[in-house]
Parts: C-alpha cells; sequence; structure tokens
C-alpha cells in the first residue's frame, strides 16, 4: 500500500466539497476515480497533491502523513501529478517544460536534460521538443504534462483526465501509454470521464458522488452497481432497466 | 483635547469624503472592467488643469466649470475605454498595468511640456474663508468639496440601481456571461463604465482645484491614495471604498497631528501594504 | 418547421476541437434534448448557439435568419435564451432584481410587470423570495429563480443547461415538471441533461453527443431503448 | 622549442576559440560584444556622447537588475527605485559620514536592499498581479517618504552632495572614461550572471513560476523560496547600480533615485520594451531609449522636458500591444523562424 487515506474532508464556505473520503491504493496499482461533473473528484487530487489542504482526515503516503506538506514537498516525496485543464510553461520549449520536471533530483541542468530527453521519447514527443510548448495539439500538451511529472521521478502518478478531448485513437494510444508507466513500477491514480477507457484501464475504481464515496470495487462490479448507474443515469433509470440485464 | 480631536475627526471626514469621490471611480472600474487604472490620478490632474484654464481665461468658478469639466472627461474616458482599454480587457495583469502606466506617463509627461512643472492654483474669492462651529474651522471649500462629493456619489447609488444602465453596469460586474446571456451588451457597458468612472474624477478634479495646488504629478498623490481606499474597501466594492475613504481621510489627519505632516503618508501606505498582505480581500468584502 | 436549423457546426477551444461538423434541427414548440457524458461538448454548443462561443465554420440559422455573425445580445433580442449551467445568478442582487434583469431587451422591458405576475404565477416561491439576496437561496429555488430570468426574456427558444446538477431528487422532479409545462404552454425548448432518464421521457427529439459528435438521433422513446445509450454512459 | 611553444598556445587559443564559436554562440556573440564596447569607449571623443553611453550601461545595469525579477520569475515590481535609493543612499552616507570607501558602502548597500527585498518578496510573494505591482508601489513610496523625512542621514528633498575627492579608493574619477568601463565591466557582470541564470536551475525555475506557478509548485519548485531569491538578487543588483549612479553625478535625491516615475517604471519600462526575460533584453532596451531620451532633453532643452516619457509611454502601449515579448524575443522569434523554414 502506498497511500492511504481516512476520513477526508474538505470544505468551501458551507459546501462540503469531500465528505470523509477514504480509500488506499496498493503499490503499482491503477486506481480509478469516476463520479459525475462536480462530485469532487479534483478537488480529492487537490488535497492528495497538497495544494488544498482538508479540514479533517489523514492521508499517509508511505506511512506518513502527508497533510499539512506543500506541493513540492510533495513531489520530493514522490507524488507527481497532471491538470485537468493542461498547464504547459507556454513560453518554454517542450524539452525546457520537462527539464524542469527533471530539475526535482538534480541540480545539474545537464543531467536533467537527459532525462527530459528520455521521457520525451518515452511519450513520443522527442521530435518537437525544440518547439514551444503553445504550440502543441491537445494532445501532445497532454502528453507533455505527463513527461514532465515522470521527469520528476514519481511513486505515484495522479492522471486528471489525460484522455479528455482526444480522438479514439489517441485515446488507445494513451491507454497504452498509462500501461507503460505502470510497467515502470509506478503506482497510477486516473480520473477519467471516458467510461469505456477507464473501465478496460483501472484494477479498481472508486466513485465520488456529492463529495461521498459512494462505491468502490473492479470495474465489472461498479459498473453494474446500482447506486453508480443512479448516480449517472438518474434515478429511474434502474428501475426501468436493470430487469432487463 | 477634545476640541482638537473634533477637529481632526471633521477634516478627516471632510478630507475623505473627496477621497471617496476618485476612490468609487476606480473600484467601479475595477469591479466591472476586472483592469486596475493605474492613470486613474492623470486624469484627475487633466481635470484639475481644465478646471483651472476655465477659471483663469473665463473666470469660470469652478463649482460652474464641474459641469464642464466633468462630461468632458467622460467623453475623454469613453475614448480612452474604446481605444486603449477595450482591447486589455481580460489580458494577463502584465499588460493592463503596462499599457495603462503608459497612458500615465503620457497624460502626466503631456502636461509638463504643455503646461511646465509650476504649481497652479485656482484662487477663489473663498478659499480661505471658513466656517466656525464652536472650536470646529470648517473650511468653506473642504465642505463645499465634500457636500459635492456626498451629493454626486448620493446620485450614483439610484443610477446604479434602478437604472437599466445601473442595472447592466452591477450584472456585469457580477458575472459576465450571465450578463450576455441577459442581452446586455458587455462591450457597450464596458466602455461606459470606463467613462463614468473618470467622469466622477472630473468631479473630483473640479471640486479639489480650489483646495489643492496644480501640477503634472498631482494625479500620483491621490492615485495611491485612492488605491489604499479601494483595497481597504476591498477591490470592486463601492461601499467599501467609500469607507476605506473616510478611514484614509481619518489617518491622515490624526497621524499629521500626532506624528508629523511629512510622515502622514507613510502611515496609510505602511496600512496599505499590510492591508495586501493579510487581508487581500478587504476589510469590508462584498461586489 | 424548424425554428433552430445547426449546420455543419465545427467548434474549438484554442487548438482543441470540440465540436465536429454537429448537424442539428429543433422544431418549433417541441422540446428537444441533447444527452451525453460529460465533457461530451453539450454546453459547448449552447454557447455556440448563443454566440458566446464562435464557430470556426458552419452556419446557424433561426427562424429562417441566419445568425450565426450576431453578437450574444442580439441573438437574446431575437429570443434565444439560455438557462446556462450552474444557473450563474447575479448572487449580491435580489430575486427580483435577476428577474427584472431578465427583462432587460427592449421587447422583455414593455411587457416587465405582465411576465413578473406570470413568472410569479408558475413559481410562486420565487414570490415569497422577491427580496431576499439571490446568492442566499436554496440550490432548487436558484433553478428556480433562473428559469424565472429566462422566461422573463420572453424566449422564442429557451435553452437550459444541466438544470439538474446539484439538485435533490424531489427537486429535480419538480423542476422537470415545471420545464415540461413551460413546453406545453408552447415554448420550444432544447435541454441539455445528464439526468438522461427524465431528459429521454420528455423529449420529442432528443440527440447524443459523444466527444464533440452526434452519435445518435431520434426520438426520445427510440433512444430510450438503445442499448448502446447505456454504453456510452458505462462503457459496459 | 619556444616557436613550437608558442604554435601550440596558438592553437590551443584556436581550438578553444573554434570550439566556442561552434559550440555555443550566443556566449561568443557576447565575448565579442563586451570587447568591441570596450574598444568603443576608446574611441569616444566627445564628453556629450561618452556621457550618454554611460547613461545607457547605467540603465542598463539598472534594468538588467529589475529583469531578474520581473522579466525571468514574472514579479512585475514597480518600487524598484526602493532599491537602487537603498544602494545610492547608502554608499554616499556611509562616504560622508564615516568616510567608507564607497565601494565597500556599495556592497553593504547591496545587502542592505537585497534583504529588504528579500522580506519584501517574502511577505508580498503570494500577492498575483495587480496586487504584487500596487503593493510595491507602496513600498517604493514609503522609501521615497523616508528619503524625504529621515532628514538627518539623507537631507532629505535637498539632496545629498557627494564631496568630490578623486580616486580609486573613493571611487570618482576626473576621467569619464573610467567612469565608462567600470560600467562596462559592471554590465559584462550582469549580463553574464543572467546568462548563467538562464542556463541553471534557478532560471528554469523563475521562468517556470512565470509561466504557470502551479504547474511549478507541482513539478517540486519551491516557489516561494525561488521568487524570494528572485526579488532578494534582483534588489541587491539595483543597489549596485545605485551606487554606480551616485559615484557618476555626485549628486542624489529622493525625487530621482527614489522615484516613482523616474526610476521605478523606467526600469520596468525599459526591460519590456527591450525584451523581458532575456539577459539582452535591457541592454537592447537601453541602447535604444536612453539616448532617445537624452538626445531630446539635449535638442529640446528645458523647453519640452517630460517629451522623452510621452514617448516611451506610447512605446510602451505599442510593445506591450503589439510586441508584447519585447524587441530581442521578437527578434528571435523571427530569425529562428526563417532558420527553421529555411533549412
Amino acid at each position: 500500500m502506498i497511500i492511504e487515506a481516512k476520513d477526508v474532508t474538505k470544505r468551501f464556505g458551507g459546501l462540503l466539497a469531500l465528505q470523509k473520503v477514504s480509500f488506499r491504493i496498493n503499490n503499482n496499482e491503477i486506481l480509478g476515480l469516476i463520479g459525475p461533473n462536480g462530485a469532487g473528484k479534483t478537488t480529492l487530487f487537490n488535497t492528495i497533491t497538497g495544494f488544498l489542504r482538508p479540514e479533517e482526515g489523514s492521508i499517509l503516503f508511505e506511512g506518513k502523513e502527508i497533510v499539512g506538506k506543500r506541493p513540492f514537498d510533495l513531489c520530493h516525496l514522490g507524488i507527481a501529478r497532471t491538470f485537468q485543464l493542461v498547464k504547459p510553461f507556454s513560453n518554454m520549449t517542450v524539452l525546457q517544460n520537462a527539464i524542469v520536471g527533471s530539475l526535482n533530483r538534480t541540480n545539474s541542468v545537464r543531467e536533467a536534460k537527459e532525462r527530459a530527453i528520455d521521457q520525451l521519447h518515452f511519450v513520443g514527443l522527442h521530435d518537437k521538443r525544440n518547439v514551444l510548448a503553445n504550440a502543441l495539439t491537445i494532445n501532445q500538451r497532454k502528453r507533455l504534462e505527463i513527461a514532465r511529472a515522470l521527469c520528476t521521478r514519481p511513486k505515484l502518478l495522479l492522471l486528471d483526465e489525460v484522455m479528455g478531448g482526444l480522438t479514439p485513437s489517441e485515446i488507445h494510444d494513451m491507454l497504452n501509454l498509462i500501461i507503460k508507466i505502470r510497467e515502470l513500477g509506478i503506482t497510477l491514480f486516473v480520473i477519467e470521464h471516458i467510461m469505456s477507457a477507464i473501465m478496460s484501464l483501472c484494477d479498481r475504481i472508486i466513485v465520488l458522488h456529492h463529495g461521498q464515496n459512494i462505491a468502490e470495487g473492479k470495474p465489472s462490479e461498479v459498473g453494474v452497481n446500482p447506486k453508480v448507474i443512479k448516480a449517472y443515469l438518474g434515478k429511474e433509470y434502474v428501475v426501468t432497466q436493470s430487469p432487463k440485464n | 483635547m477634545l476640541p482638537i480631536f473634533l477637529q481632526l475627526i471633521v477634516s478627516g471626514f471632510l478630507l475623505g469624503g473627496v477621497y471617496a469621490l476618485i476612490s468609487i471611480g476606480l473600484t467601479l472600474i475595477f469591479g466591472v472592467l476586472d483592469v486596475v487604472n493605474f492613470a486613474h490620478g492623470e486624469f484627475l490632474m487633466l481635470g484639475m488643469y481644465l478646471t483651472f484654464w476655465l477659471f483663469t481665461i473665463f473666470h469660470m468658478d469652478p463649482y460652474v466649470s464641474l459641469f464642464i469639466v466633468a462630461p468632458m472627461l467622460f467623453i475623454i474616458g469613453l475614448f480612452v475605454g474604446r481605444t486603449v482599454i477595450k482591447p486589455i480587457i481580460g489580458s494577463p495583469p502584465s499588460v493592463q498595468i503596462f499599457v495603462t502606466v503608459g497612458i500615465s506617463l503620457i497624460l502626466m509627461n503631456g502636461a509638463l511640456v504643455l503646461w511646465k512643472a509650476d504649481f497652479r492654483s485656482v484662487p477663489t474669492s473663498y478659499g480661505s474663508g471658513s466656517l466656525n462651529l464652536g472650536s470646529v474651522f470648517i473650511g468653506y471649500p473642504q465642505l463645499i468639496s465634500f457636500l459635492g462629493a456626498l451629493i454626486f456619489s448620493a446620485l450614483l447609488f439610484p443610477l446604479l440601481k434602478y437604472t437599466y444602465l445601473g442595472k447592466a453596469i452591477r450584472a456585469t460586474a457580477q458575472d459576465r456571461k450571465a450578463a450576455m446571456l441577459m442581452g446586455i451588451d458587455i462591450q457597450k457597458v464596458y466602455i461606459l463604465t470606463f467613462g463614468i468612472g473618470i467622469g466622477l474624477v472630473g468631479i473630483a478634479s473640479a471640486l479639489l482645484a480650489p483646495i489643492y495646488s496644480i501640477f503634472p504629478s498631482v494625479g500620483a498623490h491621490f492615485v495611491l491614495v485612492a488605491y489604499v481606499a479601494v483595497v481597504l474597501g476591498g477591490l470592486g466594492s463601492i461601499p467599501g471604498a467609500i469607507l476605506g475613504s473616510l478611514i484614509i481621510g481619518m489617518t491622515e489627519t490624526f497621524s499629521g497631528f500626532f506624528i508629523s505632516p511629512g510622515w502622514r503618508q507613510a502611515i496609510y501606505y505602511a496600512v496599505f501594504v499590510l492591508v495586501l498582505i493579510f487581508k487581500p480581500q478587504g476589510l469590508i468584502a462584498q461586489k | 418547421m424548424s425554428l433552430l436549423r445547426v449546420q455543419k457546426i465545427n467548434v474549438f477551444w484554442g487548438d482543441l476541437q470540440a465540436l465536429f461538423e454537429i448537424e442539428m434541427d429543433v422544431q418549433e414548440r417541441e422540446l428537444t434534448t441533447i444527452v451525453g457524458a460529460n465533457a461530451a461538448g453539450k454546453s459547448t454548443l449552447l454557447n455556440t448557439i448563443s454566440g458566446i462561443l464562435r464557430q470556426r465554420s458552419g452556419s446557424i440559422s433561426f427562424n429562417g435568419q441566419d445568425i450565426e455573425h450576431l453578437p450574444p445580445h442580439r441573438r437574446v433580442e431575437l429570443g434565444i435564451i439560455q438557462i446556462p449551467e450552474g444557473r450563474l445568478l447575479f448572487p449580491n442582487m435580489s430575486v427580483e432584481e435577476n428577474l427584472e434583469l431578465g427583462a432587460y431587451t427592449p421587447i422583455a422591458r414593455l411587457k416587465r410587470k405582465e411576465n413578473l405576475e406570470k413568472v410569479y404565477a408558475i413559481l410562486p416561491v420565487l414570490r415569497d423570495r422577491r427580496k431576499q439576496r439571490a446568492g442566499s437561496l436554496s440550490g432548487g429555488e436558484q433553478q428556480m429563480c433562473a428559469i424565472g430570468r429566462g422566461l422573463m426574456s420572453m424566449p422564442k427558444l429557451l435553452m437550459l443547461d444541466e438544470p439538474s446538477l446539484g439538485l435533490a431528487p424531489l427537486v429535480v422532479q419538480e423542476m422537470f415538471k415545471t420545464i415540461q409545462s413551460i413546453n406545453q404552454e408552447g415554448t420550444t425548448i432544447l435541454l441539455v441533461e445528464q439526468n438522461v432518464q427524465f431528459a429521454l421521457e420528455m423529449a420529442h427529439h432528443a440527440f447524443v453527443l459523444e466527444n464533440g459528435r452526434i452519435t445518435l438521433r431520434g426520438t426520445g422513446i427510440e433512444l430510450l431503448q438503445n442499448e448502446h445509450l447505456k454504453k456510452a454512459y458505462l462503457g459496459i | 622549442m619556444l616557436k613550437s611553444d608558442k604554435n601550440i598556445i596558438g592553437n590551443l587559443i584556436k581550438m578553444v576559440l573554434s570550439n566556442i564559436i561552434k559550440k555555443d554562440v550566443e556566449l561568443s556573440f557576447s565575448i565579442f560584444g563586451v570587447l568591441l564596447l570596450s574598444l568603443i569607449i576608446g574611441f569616444i571623443q566627445n564628453p556629450f556622447y561618452l556621457d550618454i553611453f554611460i547613461m545607457i550601461l547605467l540603465w542598463g545595469i539598472l534594468a538588467s537588475s529589475w529583469n531578474i525579477a520581473g522579466g525571468y520569475a514574472g514579479m512585475f515590481s514597480l518600487g524598484h527605485g526602493a532599491f537602487i535609493g537603498i544602494g545610492a543612499y547608502t554608499s554616499s552616507m556611509l562616504f560622508i559620514h564615516f568616510d567608507l570607501s564607497p565601494w565597500l558602502g556599495m556592497f553593504l548597500g547591496a545587502i542592505a536592499a537585497g534583504v529588504v527585498a528579500s522580506v519584501l518578496g517574502y511577505i508580498c510573494g503570494r500577492l498575483k498581479g495587480h496586487y504584487f505591482a500596487l503593493a510595491t508601489i507602496a513600498f517604493g513610496e514609503l522609501a521615497h517618504i523616508s528619503g524625504v523625512q529621515l532628514k538627518e542621514l539623507t537631507r532629505g528633498s535637498e539632496g545629498l552632495s557627494i564631496p568630490f575627492r578623486p580616486g580609486w579608493a573613493n571611487f570618482m574619477f576626473s576621467d569619464k572614461v573610467i567612469y565608462a568601463y567600470i560600467g562596462l565591466a559592471f554590465l559584462a557582470g550582469i549580463y553574464f550572471l543572467c546568462l548563467l541564470i538562464e542556463r541553471t536551475k534557478l532560471g528554469y525555475y523563475l521562468v517556470s513560476i512565470r509561466e504557470d506557478e502551479e504547474a511549478a509548485k507541482s513539478l517540486g519548485v519551491n516557489t516561494p523560496l525561488v521568487k524570494t531569491l528572485a526579488i532578494g538578487l534582483s534588489g541587491f543588483l539595483a543597489a549596485v547600480g545605485g551606487t554606480f549612479y551616485a559615484q557618476y553625478i555626485l549628486f542624489i535625491e529622493p525625487d530621482t533615485v527614489l522615484s516613482f516615475v523616474n526610476f521605478s517604471v523606467q526600469v520596468a519600462l525599459i526591460t519590456i520594451i527591450g525584451g523581458m526575460g532575456r539577459a539582452l533584453g535591457p541592454i537592447v532596451g537601453s541602447f535604444l531609449l536612453t539616448p532617445l531620451s537624452m538626445l531630446l532633453r539635449a535638442y529640446l532643452g528645458g523647453a519640452l522636458s517630460g517629451l522623452h516619457i510621452v514617448i516611451y509611454g506610447f512605446l510602451l502601449i505599442i510593445v506591450v500591444l503589439f510586441l508584447p515579448y519585447g524587441i530581442v524575443n521578437t527578434l528571435r522569434e523571427y530569425i529562428h523562424n526563417r532558420f527553421s523554414t529555411e533549412g
């Protein structure tokens, strides 16, 4: 087990964005995080990565409490992330973007560059290394986010909708990339909206709805869980549809 | 001691009233356009010069020329709003800062080129007169400027509250997308708001002309005061700007008396930095 | 005849294409719905029809008139009204002020008083709350206020973007009933909804949007029975 | 033996040079540029042109110091006059009151400004955009007021005259050419420091913060620390420029070195027009703008004083709206595109 969260609660004013969310991620697992719009998925990512501080609850990373640590501290510990709305360093080249990530583990730009080039090869952006990041397509930007995060040498990588806005063939490639990342020994926690993708990718899935963890389990279990179907399709869908299944 | 206190409170209040007119325009522009206007003070300077020339050439009383100066500044505001401000709405802060700083440099130094660095004044007959209420002295121009500020800011509230333009302005400030979906032409609202903000500065400039010397960099002082007031009250909030202005007026008279006149500005800059650091949303945060 | 006709619309977010060759008709007096998963492009489509986003190519016509180059406020004047996702009320104004802003266009202003009474009749909760700050309303009341504000604009086409978002199930039912009755009174409705069951049951015609493309179209009942729909949502 | 030694050395130099030119165009051009400028100084006979040249170097130094925080890290300070003033006043007061060599005074002033700037950076670092700019304006004004009010120390708005006792120890010279060489040495020093920053971890981190602070944080950049460092270094170097100014002009007053328009805005303006976030940017900016202002002032005299700033204002707006990356970056991009499309 690499990370364990217990009763994490986050409020925004009066709104309970996360209500006593608990989960654990095993080493080298791919855990999926799904839920309708506004369920609190990105908020959960932000609390794990130190961008938000939960009011209650604890998060243990490799057995150590990380609530209260800042994002860059967590990055040093080995937690990296991507952003749903990608955040490239627009006026830096692709290579320079990746170098910033690599510098997390070294002070030498030369070393950082070597690692950056490796990671750009890995995600398939090596050809674009001297292009400014703002000239990339959305697919390339998502890949750059991943490359940059991998450059920091994470143990746990959080991917926030890296398949959003991609074409079906790009999604297919992205799935393969994520599986390749797992083969490197990295644990993955993945938010995704594209159901067919996440169902085939993940070992386990947790479902958030109104800030609560409403279901957890294998993709096949979660997909037929009445609570989940209700959260996605509305109450009566279950009643009329489930007898047929 | 009590009479002195009373005098300081009254003077601070009067001063704050005039600062309020400048601050309201600034905060209105920020609230609606989301642009910090670093050239705000230079429009004040421009208005004061206009008042001065109307007085010098046509012997026009500043309180009469107010009705010429304010509309002229409104029109100047519309022009600048349309040509320079509209393109930078939604741009990164760096762009907004340096474009409005650019406007400020042009106006301030344009005035220097045209009218020299000399201190000018508008010597009215009542300029040094004062009203004595017991032990409290109230200069006539101070009193008139305060009343003027009061009247015009009081007029602004029903304008914003009840007219369709006012509602459109408030709607745009609260939610741009929703405003568009109501059928509000927000581009027009932006330009008009900038015009109104600058027009308010025009009113302030005519009211201030009998009290203060006029020189090209006079705006810098007032605009910094206005910033302090606006940030105190929460950027974008009109009641906040008024309250902030009164606080600054008081701070200025009290610290001028108890510490030293030279240091009084330092006090509110220090307050300003502290507020920015610890309560950047302002002391009274509400749009 | 169709009130709204969207032809071969392509829309981009920067470099990212959000909508691909969208073709869609909305028939007068009907309730049409667009369903689809998160980020499928539903809001983008409504915002393009409202003019807040611009298409890179394609055309939109309303009542036979080409509108794709009109600014948003001109489209509102024509009667294309959107009740946006998240409601977007003016939080610091009272309920009544919000409703009055709905009647901003010249034509709606003339009938403001009359329409206000109508709205209060349809949504009595708003009358009780009319002096209250819109920001202090409950989620359901806020949605009613947003619908009321939309009605004040005298819509010919009323577009609702995820009206059920964040509402309790009972409130959702009540709100859908309101929407249905507005439609039965004669207002054409274009409804974007995640609550697929409700939306399809109510709809005359429906479209399924997936990854920026329309993948299914038909009557509400037809789509309700389509197995592909469930797959699109749950990946099963 | 001797001959072959010479040959070996000659060959070595050639090898090194060709290697530099092949591998590092930027560095070799820079060294060449510095050498060229030092040659040019020798040829300037006219004292007015020499004066212009020295002021170009001075503004280049000041703008380069601003560039470290404003250009690389995107921290738009409008209070740099305070740091320049701390430098100028510290060295001058120590010289006048304690007869301390301005060289040492410069160092102490720079330390003082660096510390003050770091503290400011630390506490204001989390303010964004407008708010940071406003806080630095207020800070600059505080410094200006202090300069006026602390009369016992600064002689207030009367200004401080520095007694002219030429000599290397006193950092004053009868021959202006020496100022020019010292100015060039300082500017070259800052320039190479910036080049170094661009190529090391600090530079990557500064730019990443400017481009997207959240993303930088997520990649392990300790943003509060890096921002504090950036503005501290920026303040330190600005103070060095301040001392150079004081030693050259021999008169300082709050309305010059501590002033908002004259210094705080101009250092930013020169950098923006030249190109932010590039070592060369502020220098190009200074080479364009400083002569412009000095020539205008010289030929129009007091008659149209302020005109140069009006022109600056228009240039600023035009550059920000149409060349948002400044001249150097735009040219670079142009050259880059041409080369990459043709080759």
